[in-house]
């Protein structure tokens, strides 16, 4: 048992020697000021985000983040690789709600080819994308209120979760990095039971959410842990980029499901809800109101689900069946041609936005002919959410931090690609 | 309002500053700018009523040094990207604009949208392109020793630079017992920060020794087998869009 | 009687409590909240760790072994004190966390009175059933309480960390507010009873009120018994108090601490769980009393009664109805030492954490006035009661 | 060997046993992984009833580092800091596929598996494992632990005075 001042198991380590760097306008230590870290190894950061704070007792003074821990080369990758091949690397963007990045990527490219995806496929695609909502808002809540020190509220959302997975595993194979989309359709149609299992997990979902809405959202202490911390006005928000909840939350009802309706969303009934205050009590319930229009949307979606074929049949865009493969020469050569060569996407860029569960999910893709995208670049909305969290910060204090970290979502997949 | 009339605004206002357009409703609008107007134009954008592009949705960048007929001696290297959405009119809008030369830099829009704070840092880092007007570009998920700029295509894909000093993974034995001795050997003691020399490791640049001349003969011979003129910028993909959505 | 003796008397009953009462309590504890919560949230908690007994294979025994497990592993880790701790205070704050937590259980009485015949001399030998009953005990509990936020404070300003020195002076405010809340409910019971004595405001709380109310003090003090609980829940540390800890915001105030040292802290908050339901119990809740059944005018006869029938030497006969009884006792006081425990992991397990300024607001806004109110109208009632009585 | 052994041996055992069910984690959770994370301890699976339920946000405190997501060179220092803050006896666990290997991010960013800046000692597949297989691997480090000698008679703090 030893101390020494060159030990490397310090745990907090002393600021390098000489005098600190400091940022622009940035002022020296006061005299009551301390200069903390959270992060990147801490349990609220979600290992990838280094929050720099200057508190003053308790109170924020400033607060600075640092992000790029979980930077692995997404978009230099994907210039490596076939369009179909970006897709897994699509699904871990943001994996909480991996069905609606793979949805997204492939309505952008079958934009680019020009090809209008069977109705089969668009009614699966709009089910999936918002079971892939009700997933991403069930995790954000239940991880935003275990770092308020309510782990049950988390460990029963999880519960409701966990049913959604065994679902996505049913029907595509993988549990959180689904893979479920392709160019052209889904590869795989439903399952026997698959209403019926859907039922279940909308049952569930609706079941916990209830539960965590009577155990926590008249709950005194977790009301007044939210009401009035991270305070968001809608237009400081729109001019930081936020989308999503975090701008409804404050009041701006920008959805873009309803504001530019993509796959089935102007034929479905659903309401947008809108926040009052921007704080992050407004976003907690934005999220819980979410997650119940997602399932009436789910079941609108389910039970009218038309016959039809799932992906284009145009055997440069989607694969030949198997069959057809093994059988005729024809079949062979697009199978080969297909796999090997990529989608001939004509030269061009193109940018397509969903309403992802964190807000506008973006695809700008640059093609130059070839069978690879020559740039590809997500529009992450938990960037800009976390680019903005400063200012949410301003004024608050250190245990406020968790709490609109939390309300925030930051997905560090998204965030860093 | 079409493309049209979003142009005659802005050159109403700002003489020269729009170069080109491609209309491609709804989502794909874009104007070519003039990048020394960038700043005012974007201005302009946001704050004119008619328009008011309040949100900026994104800011990218794309290295168009490997883009088919693309001439290194004679066109500007990058195209920055400027993806834009009126809330009050429900449109997007697209902007390009180019920065090339030795010392790539166009003005920040920072201070006119915020949310182009991040963005502009990351494209400092993985393209090299400075933004006028801003103060603190440092990186953003890079960290301070890493050299050169990922993004652009002349960076390998694995060029990597490590911060602390890999070893060979200790091989896994199948029996456990062996677990303790080689473990204990190999590894228990504190393996401490060690800063090593990264600088063997950086690609070598496309760009050096001839590699110039190499690239703007390829464009040319490019340009004259498709016989395209002029910077053959990305533009919208034509035939685009979900225009048979059931 | 000779001092040795009394200290061998003190000895034994401290010996008592602290392996029979407070230690299994504590660690049972720990063991229940693991199983608690995860009745609460649908699991079945630890299970897996068993050893092998000779008739039965793979003797899981409830999970309880995990518990064996947790403190043999935490005695065989890496003893660790970074650099720039203060040696002394780094070593000493474990310590001074856990000691004061056990002198509270000095003054808790877990039973009346103990007879030990003596044959030698035809004697009875009256034990009394709490280590040392105290005349100021309640003062004493009050001057302990306050020393164990010392523990907590130096452990996060020792070990020179940041988040370790946040820790500390969140402990130190919380503690130091919630503590004044605390002493004016626990002067409310003074005033009720007129005994500082602890053994005897547990004695008093055998008879009726109003003939049909057991006279618990909770029944005199029902909102100072609230205000109590939830005083002392924050002194426990836990959530929705447990801003020293703050698991996920600083991480604690024992974030430098390693091994038996983090397990001592550890060990402290549940010992101060089981602690703070041993004093609402005797406080509040009738301490080994039975409602409505009183040990001197109900079960002893009627012991007596039972066993006179069998025995034939009286001092053997009152000798075995004493033991008895206090063995009924401390079974009634533990079973409601344990009931409160288990509110305690209930609220524990359902709230979030406050923040650390609201936390403030409710001590002293809240807590604080509600106390002084309930002091004020316990003053009025003892007066007018007592001149009219 | 043998009857001398005897006491030893068995303290080992008792150790051993005491240390593979009480292993408090430390989760350094960055990516994709950390949902499978979540999921292992929430009710459907339950990694408390192995008593490795306890997540200790202090190095101090914890006994197995889970490398739970890609690394990649920014973070491997941080990785690297958390692992030597760790005090003995600890283990490794690499997470998933990034975790183990790099996984399919082989490019400038990532590191091609954890185990080149730390020591790993049980490396579970997956891009994400299913909650099963960290199960597994969770056994399979209660099997290493089970299989350690002198673990009874090491002076605890031995392992790093002896390089100094």
């Amino acid at each position: 048992m030893s101390g020494r001042k060159d030990d490397p198991r310090r745990l907090w380590s002393d600021p390098p020697a000489g005098p600190p760097p400091l940022a622009e306008g940035l002022k020296p230590l006061g005299h009551d000021e301390l200069d903390i870290e959270l992060g990147p190894a801490h349990p609220a950061m979600h290992g990838i985000v280094k929050l720099k704070l200057r508190v003053e007792g308790e109170s924020i003074i400033r607060c600075e983040p640092e992000v790029g821990y979980l930077h692995r080369g997404f978009e230099k990758t994907c210039e490596h690789r076939r369009w179909t091949q970006c897709i897994p690397y699509v699904d871990r963007l943001n994996y909480v709600s991996a069905p609606v990045n793979d949805i997204a990527f492939c309505m952008t490219v079958e934009d680019m080819l020009g090809v209008a995806v069977p109705a089969r496929a668009v009614a699966l695609r709009t089910l999936l994308m918002e079971a892939g909502r009700i997933v991403d808002h069930l995790t954000c809540l239940g991880a935003s209120a275990m770092e308020l020190g309510a782990f049950t509220a988390f460990l029963w959302l999880m519960q409701a979760r966990e049913e959604w997975y065994f679902f996505l595993e049913h029907y595509c194979g993988a549990r959180i990095t689904t893979n479920l989309s392709r160019i052209g359709g889904q590869p795989y149609d439903l399952f026997t039971g698959f209403e019926a299992e859907v039922e279940a997990c909308l049952k569930k979902t609706e079941d916990m959410v209830f539960k965590v809405h009577k155990l926590s959202t008249r709950n005194r202490i977790f009301h007044d842990r939210l009401r009035g911390t991270g305070v968001i006005d809608a237009d400081t928000a729109l001019d930081l980029g936020f989308t999503g909840p975090l701008l409804r939350g404050s009041g701006l009802d920008l959805d873009l499901r309803k504001a530019r309706p993509y796959l089935l969303y102007d034929k479905l009934d659903f309401h947008v809800p809108v926040g009052l205050h921007g704080d992050n009590y407004d976003r907690y319930l934005v999220r819980l109101e979410e997650i119940r229009q997602s399932a009436s949307l789910v079941r609108q979606v389910l039970h009218a689900i038309p016959e039809g074929p799932l992906m284009v049949e145009d055997p440069h865009i989607s694969l030949v069946p198997k069959t057809a493969v093994y059988n005729h020469i024809e079949g062979i050569i697009h199978h080969f041609k297909l796999l090997t060569g990529g989608h001939a996407v004509p030269a061009g860029h193109w940018y397509k936005a969903v309403e992802a569960p964190n807000g506008e999910l973006g695809f700008y893709l640059v093609s130059d002919g070839g069978g690879m995208p020559y740039r590809v670049r997500a529009r992450p909305p938990s960037l800009y959410a976390t680019a903005g969290l400063p200012e949410m910060l301003k004024g608050q204090m250190i245990a406020d931090v968790v709490a609109t970290f939390g309300s925030i979502n930051m997905i560090g997949g998204e965030l860093e690609r | 309002m079409d493309l049209a009339g979003l142009r005659l605004i802005l050159e109403e206002k700002h003489q020269g500053a729009v170069e080109d357009a491609a209309a491609s409703p709804p989502d794909n609008d874009e104007l070519l700018l003039n990048a020394a107007f960038l700043r005012p134009v974007c201005d302009t954008l946001k704050h004119h009523p008619r328009l008011s592009f309040r949100l900026m949705a994104d800011l990218c960048c794309v290295d168009l040094l490997a883009w088919p007929g693309f001439d290194p001696a004679t066109d500007k290297r990058f195209m920055l990207v400027y993806h834009l959405y009126s809330v009050a009119h429900n449109r997007r809008l697209r902007l390009k604009t180019l920065a090339g030369g030795d010392d790539p830099a166009v003005d920040s829009v920072a201070a006119v949208w915020r949310a182009a704070d991040w963005p502009e840092r990351e494209i400092h880092e993985m393209f090299g392109v400075r933004f006028n007007g801003r103060g603190d570009l440092k990186p953003l998920f890079l960290y301070e020793e890493f050299q050169g700029h990922p993004l652009c295509k002349d960076y390998p894909l694995k060029g990597q630079q490590p911060v602390v000093d890999l070893r060979a993974p200790l091989p896994l034995r199948e029996d456990p017992a062996h677990f303790q001795t080689a473990f204990e050997k190999a590894y228990f003691r504190p393996v401490g920060l060690t800063q090593i020399d990264n600088t063997a490791r950086l690609p070598e640049s496309m760009l050096a020794e001839g590699a110039l001349a190499r690239l703007s003969q390829a464009a040319k011979a490019y340009k004259k087998r498709h016989g395209i003129d002029g910077q053959g910028l990305p533009g919208p993909v034509r035939g685009g869009g979900d225009h048979e959505r059931p | 009687m000779s001092t040795l003796f009394y200290i061998v008397e003190a000895a034994v009953k401290a010996v008592f409590v602290l392996f029979a009462i407070a230690f299994p309590l504590a660690s049972l504890l720990i063991w229940q909240e693991r199983k608690q919560s995860a009745l609460i949230q649908d699991r079945l908690g630890p299970n897996r760790a068993f050893i092998n007994l000779p008739f039965i294979r793979r003797f899981r025994f409830f999970g309880l072994l995990h518990l064996v497990a947790d403190s043999i592993k935490m005695f065989m880790k890496e003893d660790f004190m970074p650099a720039g701790a203060r040696p002394f205070l780094f070593q000493m704050a474990p310590v001074l966390a856990l000691a004061p937590v056990l002198l509270v259980f000095a003054v808790i009485p877990f039973g009346d009175t103990l007879l030990l015949y003596l044959p030698d001399k035809d004697l009875f030998y009256a034990v009394n059933l709490s280590v040392a009953s105290l005349d100021t005990g309640l003062l004493f509990l009050l001057a302990v309480i306050s020393l164990t936020v010392y523990g907590t404070v130096l452990a996060g300003y020792a070990p020179d960390s940041k988040p370790g020195m946040l820790g500390a002076l969140r402990a130190g405010a919380q503690m130091f507010s919630y503590e004044a809340a605390m002493g004016l409910t626990v002067a409310g019971v003074l005033m009720v009873y007129g005994t500082m004595a602890i053994d005897h405001i547990a004695r008093a709380q055998d008879s009726l009120v109003l003939g049909f109310l057991p006279a618990w003090g909770v029944v005199y003090q029902p909102l100072g018994a609230l205000l109590f609980l939830i005083a002392a829940t924050a002194e426990t540390k836990r959530v929705p108090f447990d801003m020293p800890e703050g698991e996920s915001e600083i991480v604690g105030y024992f974030v430098e601490y390693s091994a038996m040292k983090f397990g001592t802290f550890m060990f402290a908050e549940f010992l101060e769980v089981v602690a703070v339901a041993a004093l609402l119990t005797v406080l509040f809740f009738g301490a080994y009393h039975l409602p409505w059944l009183s040990w001197n005018h109900h079960v002893i006869p009627w012991l007596t009664g039972l066993i006179g029938a069998h025995t034939v030497t009286p001092g053997l006969n009152i000798q075995v109805v004493s033991l008895v009884t206090a063995l009924l006792q401390l079974l009634v006081f533990m079973a409601k030492v344990g009931f409160f425990c288990f509110l305690q992991l209930l609220v524990r397990w359902t709230l979030p954490r406050f923040r650390y300024d609201q936390l403030m607001d409710f001590g002293w806004k809240l807590l604080l006035p509600a106390a002084m109110i309930n002091l004020a109208l316990t003053a009025v009632a003892v007066l007018a009661l007592g001149k009219a009585g | 060997m043998g009857e001398m052994n005897f006491v030893p041996s068995r303290l080992d055992a008792l150790v051993n046993w005491a240390r593979r069910s009480s292993l408090f984690q430390y989760p350094l959770v960055t990516a994709c992984c950390g949902m499978e994370y979540m999921s292992v301890s929430c009710a459907h699976f339950d990694v408390a009833r192995f008593g490795a339920e306890v997540p200790r946000f202090s190095p101090r405190q914890a006994d197995v580092l889970m490398i739970v997501g890609t690394i990649n060179h920014k973070q491997s220092r941080i990785v690297r800091m958390v692992y030597d803050q760790m005090l003995e006896p600890k283990w490794v666990i690499a997470f998933g596929t990034c975790a183990s290997t790099g996984g399919m991010y082989d490019n400038y960013a990532s590191l091609p598996g954890v185990d080149h800046a730390i020591p790993v000692d049980v490396y579970i597949a997956g891009c994400p494992p299913r909650p099963e297989a960290v199960l597994e691997g969770l056994m399979a480090l209660q099997r290493r632990i089970d299989a350690m000698t002198g673990s009874a008679t090491a002076v605890v703090g031995e392992y790093r005075d002896r390089e100094e």
